[in-house]
């Protein structure tokens, strides 16, 4: 599954077996990983990616069930501070014209879909050029939190469910990127041909789609796929 | 079981390898200067120096021919080596060292045969230490019995007994010479020393950069060297030109006159004519000198001489004189006292015919 | 604290140090005394899967395994199952990884022994193998340790390529350099800190007891 | 090609391998003839980097380089900036990380070194830097080489470490091993493996070099 | 310039050192056996061991002082040292090892330097190699020759000449005397061959298990050991026990007659007293045969015996007279056949009184 998934999942997972009795393990990372790992024989069931390119490339090498593919959820952004930097984020983007930001963290964009959001949001707001120089990547939206959260860079673009976490609830303080300021990070589901639990695995991705997991996500902080 | 060594090898641009000899079961010494290839033939024999040509055998077994192209690996020669510079082993007691050849034996067999070896070469207190422990001789014995204790068919050996006081060195020359006796096989034994060479050798090759310079017996070679470099390097300290005036068979001697002087020698009969020229030796130690013309004594050569220096040496004194010819003479403190040693005095010399050793020129 | 990483990983390391050296001491032995002339060659190849980021030397290793590769599908025909995601890949690619950090400190120490003492052991008759064993390699005592340290270690922290031929399952293929990624990953950082400090706990202890054993038993063996 | 992230790349390593070498030789030498009991646990200390997964390793020394940390702290006042993100920063870092890689094999070398040469030395006058130079390191130059080539490689594959200080900066911190590390992400395999070969090529070319040199000039000194 | 060694150390449980002596400048020969103690008490003083109690002056400088807590570092002591397993250098090349101790030199003076001892060493052609790739001898004279150009203010030498054969032995022994009368320095030489004490030594420390057993002129130390045990180790072949009979000042003699036996012997008189119970030691090699009994002869010792048995030592040949006492005696076999040996023939020993050392017992 997708890192940003990482506070919400164990909770959707625990009342999943509760109500079913079918045991779920997840293994979190990038999603580029996975693409590559499924593609050469990884015994995964179902693929929770963080956007719906990598499910749709898997479902053309056909390692995926088209059928399956569901886009579970939209990833929201926030631009995200440590209390103790003095940083009022509530300026919106504004705030990296503020001499004391001096790096600003973001996903990669190259292979990141939250790196490539922050990029298009910078560059709506007409402040990439001038960000630019004050950027630094992150491999996933985590470590980007991290970046920030360790106090080396001063502010960053990160998922609003990592900053709704428990570690970074009490330590920071952030904004909501408008959700029209960016393309939508759209995440999807498969299930995957060589799943040897293909029945679990659909009723996995059935209860996705429950109002229940819904509402779930919604309070870790996704919105609803459109 | 004999062994033919015949090879040659280039180490360097200076210096070449090229020999050939037999040594026949019993002990032979390696005798040469520093330098001469003496390591460098056991080397060859042991099989860690590859010969460039020749053919190598040992109690019938060929070791190396570079016809043939045969060159049995090391491990299977079942030679004993004593290294010059002993190649103990650092990081195992010396008992683990002297076991280490005896792998194939039984346990029990390997303890008695190591501490046997041990006891003779004076070692057993010492059999649970390291090497960096112990003495250079305490070392030099263990690498002796590690070599032994195996019973090779050939045993070489480089200067086993160089770092060993005398007291030592004449117990493990009799240790060597029963075991020789036992195991009749070849033994090559390199050493400088004479008194190493008299004792052990029943016989003697003498090397000289890189080429045997001469073979036989230790008697033959060393006291009846063949050239007067050798003459030297065995210690014969007085080295005369002379010309052969007479040959008397009945008695088995020969007159020759020194050359540039009227000196005459009586020497022992050997092939050479009259007239032929050859070289004498005498060993500066074989000299008798007198204060008075000695009278009534065996000896046939009595010359007339005068001192020209004396110079103590140790204990010893070498006295230089003048009777015709230069002669060197060493004499006890005792022996110089008795002939009141003053320069310029008159003296008599006293050579035994038998102390004149020929030389061919 | 995770377990069953702890002793996943223990198994790994400990399985992957011992293939090493089964691998190492006789190809360092080579790199070593071979006279060919091509030795150097094959030191820097084999020296070579150091340069890529594990990451990527996984990623190919992954490749290499899987259905799309000749080897892959050799292997899955006999085995019936694909080499990555099990514990059998995750150790043939930890020594893939970890061969130089064997080899290269092993080679050194062979390269040091002084070799007249090869000469009198095989004077004593001892074949190339006894001699190996019991000269050469107790005088390289030091390079073998730093050899072994450097390789367990190495496995133990590894992480790159573990993730990508590994796949993270849990007892399976999830060591716990892993486990403490994805702890960090999720920032949860006490739990990080706490199987951090267990691994640099037990690591230590090996390590002292390594080098305590080694100061006990061969430190005092000089080299001449 | 991506020519900026293999030059540094390059320059990473050679620095880092050149203050390694400063750091290990002296370090390894006390370890190996200081007298005192407790080296073997400075020891193990050193190795302990190891057996951390590098991506953690990299968040601890993140932390420890952070606003949040005194020593970052105190940094920051001092430069006016981070550690983090900068060049010194990942050098820094590589070095802590490659630094049992440079320190063991040396080590290892020095300890088998026949001490009785470095008495004669001392015999000779010679001052205890003057025995090292002259006789310890250069008898112990397997062992040495084998500790640089360790530490230049591992930091040109090192990824995680750098990966987690660095922040991608390109010019700055994306060496190479991170750039084909993005290319694999974004399932750009060609590029990736283009980079990747060349990568390849350039390590195999410079360990060559050091292999044939040392071939030529020292492989022929034996030890004792 | 002399050198004051006091120390104490304990090695292993079996062995301890505890030795106090002086050299002065000029050659000391340390003479014991293997084992005894030797390469330890050179160790110390270079400051390679440390003793556990005791003081180490050299030239007015204190090396070690226990009490003072001094310990010069081994660098700073400046001395000259030939290691017993020599210790070159095994990657740098015979001139560098020899230009090791002279880095403080200007380059010229320090090549001028190396090629002079090269040159007196006979190894100018070695010059460029490494000293895996030379002969054992060549070795030894390269380690001389590096520890001699650093001009040491002492110099120890642990069996320099081991290796070498007689004829460069004597060079490199006439090079060392020179080399010490220039500089006048206290030059430690370990060694166990007689040969090279007697030519070198102008003093002579006994060492035995540890300890000093005696001190003195070679002449003193070597001729007249005081004790039995060093008696034999120098090469003394006869020690019996004696009383004193008579003592005849004038004539500078005393008659003893050997224990358990009738045979009396005229030797040099000592300080002992009528009565004293004594040992007499004669080397095999000072006494002579005859086969009739001699006449006017001016040697005191003339012992009628009869031949116990003959062995050949080489050309030698080693006799066992029973004249009382058993004797052994040393001939040349030309002497051998002069006296015609037979088994139970009647022999005539002539013993020098000078012949003859005296021993405390
Ligand atoms: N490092 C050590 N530890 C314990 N005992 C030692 C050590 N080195 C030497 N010994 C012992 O101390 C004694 C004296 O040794 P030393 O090397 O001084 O003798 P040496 O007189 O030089 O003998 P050699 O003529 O054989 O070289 C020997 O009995 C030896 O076994
Ligand atoms: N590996 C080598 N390469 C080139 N020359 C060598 C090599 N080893 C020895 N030599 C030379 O070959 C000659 C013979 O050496 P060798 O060791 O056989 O002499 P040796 O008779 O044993 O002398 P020593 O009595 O001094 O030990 C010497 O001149 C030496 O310098
Ligand atoms: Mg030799
Ligand atoms: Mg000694």
């Amino acid at each position: 599954a997708a890192s940003d998934l990482q506070t919400a999942l164990p909770a959707l997972v625990a009342r999943f077996e509760q109500a079913t009795g079918i045991r779920v393990r997840v293994t979190y990372g990038s999603s580029g990983n996975f693409s590559a790992q499924i593609q050469n024989g990884a015994p995964f069931d179902v693929f929770l990616s963080a956007d719906v390119d990598y499910p749709r490339q898997l479902v053309a090498a056909r390692h995926a069930d088209a059928a399956s593919l569901y886009e579970y959820a939209t990833g929201r952004m926030v631009l995200w501070t440590r209390k103790d930097s003095g940083i009022d984020v509530t300026r919106g983007l504004a705030v990296l014209g503020d001499a004391r930001v001096r790096r600003l963290a973001i996903a990669n964009p190259v292979h990141a879909p939250y790196g490539r959001a922050a990029v298009a949001a910078l560059e709506r707001a007409g402040l990439f050029d001038a960000a630019k120089p004050k950027l630094v990547l992150g491999e996933n939206i985590s470590q980007t939190a991290q970046l920030v959260d360790s106090g080396n860079a001063q502010a960053g673009i990160i998922a609003l469910s990592l900053a709704l976490g428990p570690a970074l609830r009490a330590s920071g303080t952030y904004l909501e990127i408008p959700a029209d300021a960016h393309p939508p990070i759209r995440q999807a589901a498969v299930v995957l041909s060589a799943s040897k639990n293909r029945d679990a695995a659909t009723r996995f991705l059935a209860y996705l789609r429950s109002a229940e997991a819904q509402a779930t996500l919604r309070r870790f902080g996704f919105a609803p796929a459109r | 079981m004999s062994a033919t060594v015949e090879i040659r090898r280039r180490l360097s641009d200076a210096f070449a390898l090229d020999v050939a000899f037999t040594a026949p079961p019993g002990l032979t010494v390696l005798f040469g200067r520093s330098g001469s290839g003496k390591t460098t033939i056991l080397r060859s024999i042991a099989g860690l120096v590859r010969p460039d040509a020749g053919r190598i055998q040992v109690g019938g077994r060929t070791f190396f021919d570079a016809g043939a192209g045969t060159d049995v690996p090391v491990q299977r020669r079942g030679v004993g080596y004593v290294f010059q510079q002993l190649a103990l082993f650092p990081h195992l007691s010396v008992r683990a060292n002297i076991e280490y050849g005896l792998q194939a034996l039984p346990a029990a067999e390997r303890l008695a045969r190591v501490d046997a070896m041990a006891a003779s070469f004076h070692i057993a207190p010492l059999l649970e230490r390291r090497p960096d422990r112990i003495s250079g001789g305490e070392r030099q014995r263990a690498a002796l019995a590690r070599a032994l204790v195996t019973e090779p068919s050939i045993l070489l050996l480089d200067e086993p007994l160089s770092a060993l006081d005398h007291a030592i060195q004449s117990q493990i020359m009799a240790d060597l010479r029963r075991w020789h006796e036992r195991h009749r096989i070849p033994v090559l034994y390199v050493t400088h020393s004479h008194r190493e060479a008299y004792a052990l050798a029943e016989r003697v090759i003498v090397v000289e950069q890189g080429r045997v310079a001469a073979t036989g017996s230790s008697h033959e070679v060393l006291d009846h060297p063949a050239e007067r470099a050798l003459a030297s390097l065995a210690g014969f300290e007085n080295v005369f030109d002379a010309a052969i005036l007479e040959r008397q068979e009945r008695a088995g001697t020969m007159r020759c006159r020194l050359e540039g002087t009227r000196t005459e020698l009586e020497v022992p009969l050997t092939q050479q004519r009259v007239g032929d020229r050859i070289s004498l030796a005498v060993r500066a130690g074989d000299i008798l000198l007198a204060a008075q013309e000695p009278q009534g004594i065996s000896a046939r050569n009595v010359l007339r001489g005068r001192l020209v220096d004396t110079a103590p040496q140790g204990p010893a004194v070498v006295a230089t004189i003048d009777a015709g010819a230069r002669f060197t003479v060493h004499l006890t403190p005792g022996g110089a006292d008795a002939v009141r040693l003053r320069a310029g005095a008159d003296l008599w010399l006293i050579i035994k015919t038998y102390s004149c050793r020929v030389l061919a020129r | 604290m995770d377990w069953e990483a702890i002793w996943l990983t223990a198994r790994l390391a400990a399985l992957v140090s011992a293939i090493l050296l089964v691998i190492s001491l006789p190809l360092a032995h080579w790199l070593v005394f071979s006279r060919r002339r091509w030795t150097f060659l094959v030191e820097a190849v084999v020296s070579l899967p150091l340069v890529l980021p594990p990451t990527v030397l996984g990623f190919y290793l992954l490749l290499a395994m899987g259905s799309r590769s000749p080897v892959g599908r050799w292997w899955t025909s006999l085995t019936g199952q694909s080499l990555a995601f099990t514990f059998e890949g995750l150790v043939i690619a930890s020594v893939f990884y970890s061969l130089p950090f064997a080899v290269q400190p092993i080679a050194a120490a062979f390269a040091q022994v002084n070799h007249t003492l090869g000469e009198a052991s095989a004077t004593l008759g001892a074949s190339r193998l006894r001699t190996f064993l019991r000269v050469t390699l107790p005088l390289s005592m030091h390079g073998v340790v730093a050899g072994a340290v450097l390789s367990f270690a190495h496995t133990v922290g590894e992480f790159g390529v573990v993730l990508m031929v590994g796949g993270n399952l849990p007892g399976v293929t999830r060591t716990i350099s892993i486990a403490i990624y994805d702890d960090v990953q999720a920032l949860r950082y006490e739990r990080a800190n706490e199987t951090a400090l267990a691994l640099l706990a037990f690591s230590l202890l090996v390590l002292l007891a390594v080098y305590g054993a080694r100061r006990r038993s061969w430190a005092l063996a000089p080299t001449a």
